[in-house]
């Protein structure tokens, strides 16, 4: 499953570690992880409450891994995203890409992340001093999305 | 048209985090009114309840839809059976 | 220490969490794992081993991360490179990058990687039935590193 | 030039990877010879030796040469003291 949308934490180093388990073709690995800052926009951040659309979000994370397959030569692809409420230091997102040499695996982990960012349905709502908030999207992600098209 | 038919055009209707909250339900059946048969005229048509639906759907709003949980347009068709999602721009990684 | 040279294996994970440890402000750690493939240029490889320049080599390391430092706004960055002789499937480099948004962090990530491989005096001789050989230096390397001067 | 100054003008010279293999040392202290000067005129000198040096150090041979761990250039100028490193193009990563 290339693909995982829950609520509990994940471990770094046993994802990558299962990801190229057994493939000796693979030479490059690039990982990204996601974290709750403690502030944003200027507020402290007590909590973040990821929310997803049940469904919609493991297909469209589905359907970006198969573009990343389409568009780079990599071996394979892993996308955890978490739901729920979460605080500071937590994590939120992992994106795993093997491939034989880094350039493939580099530019794939970075197309997933900013495909991510921009197209699967997710949405952050934080508790500040002020109060809560939803997150709004943020117009550089929506440019780096478009850097691939 | 006929009238069982008529009845048969039901859709379920979904919103999302800050549309959920500001239209205070997650979730409805809507059996489609005559001539809604596209994603912008059931826009239309919930606007048309005024208050927060005419507030948070109205023009100049950042809303996504989806239909059967692909992205969808103004001018995508609905013809009942369908889910269809109102959501913002979304905000996850 | 942001590099380290040595012969024993290294655990992604736990390096992944030592490097964000206790700062909150850190949203995005990208990473990158390289690993001995089984095989090169059409020939199985049975081992390859690394051959440094005691000194200098930590020294340019010390240096590209410092560069890294200055041309982007990240938090911290690690280096770790094993020496000696590896088989296939063994993780040979690490680089992890922190920061606060993610294009940052895989910026430099990726600059860390290509003037490693190319300005880093390591020397790869690798076992293969043909014999041992001696790796030679990629072109694609070269101009991996020229897209950041 | 004065007798113990040009005793004290040698130089550590290293070789590395497949230049350590073909010229069958890692390591050597040589005495600088009057008028070698540079990076340039040291790899000239050991050329002179003929066999593998000249083969391994001549023209049309990717060599890279470090002078007190950073990397030099053939008019990098040396004059006694220094560590001298001989290798060829890095392929670490």
């Amino acid at each position: 499953m290339p693909v995982r949308v829950q609520h509990e934490d994940f471990d770094v180093g046993a994802e990558i570690a299962k990801l190229r388990e057994g493939n000796p073709a693979i030479g490059a690995v690039a990982s990204f992880v996601g974290i709750v800052r403690d502030l944003n926009e200027g507020d402290a951040v007590a909590t973040l409450t990821l929310e997803h659309y049940p469904g919609m979000t493991e297909k469209s994370l589905e359907e970006i891994v198969a573009q990343a397959r389409q568009r780079w030569d990599i071996y394979d692809a892993l996308v955890v995203h978490r739901v729920g409420t979460l605080k500071p230091l937590d994590q939120i997102v992992l994106v795993v890409v093997t491939s034989a040499h880094r350039g493939e695996s580099f530019e794939a982990c970075e197309f997933l992340m900013d495909y991510l960012k921009t197209r699967a349905p997710f949405w952050k709502k934080e508790v500040t001093p002020e109060g809560a908030r939803w997150v709004d999207a943020r117009a550089s992600d929506d440019a780096a999305a478009d850097r691939w098209s | 048209m006929k009238a069982n038919e008529t009845q048969t055009a039901t859709v379920k209707v979904l919103y999302f985090a800050r549309l959920r909250e500001a239209l205070g339900k997650g979730e409805e059946e809507i059996v489609l009114p005559e001539g809604v048969d596209t994603v912008g005229a059931l826009a239309g048509f919930l606007r048309s309840r005024g208050g927060a639906w005419a507030a948070e759907l109205g023009v100049g709003k950042a809303v996504r839809v989806a239909v059967n949980q692909d992205m969808a347009a103004p001018e995508t068709r609905i013809s009942g059976g369908e889910e269809i999602a109102f959501f913002p721009p979304v905000t996850g990684g």
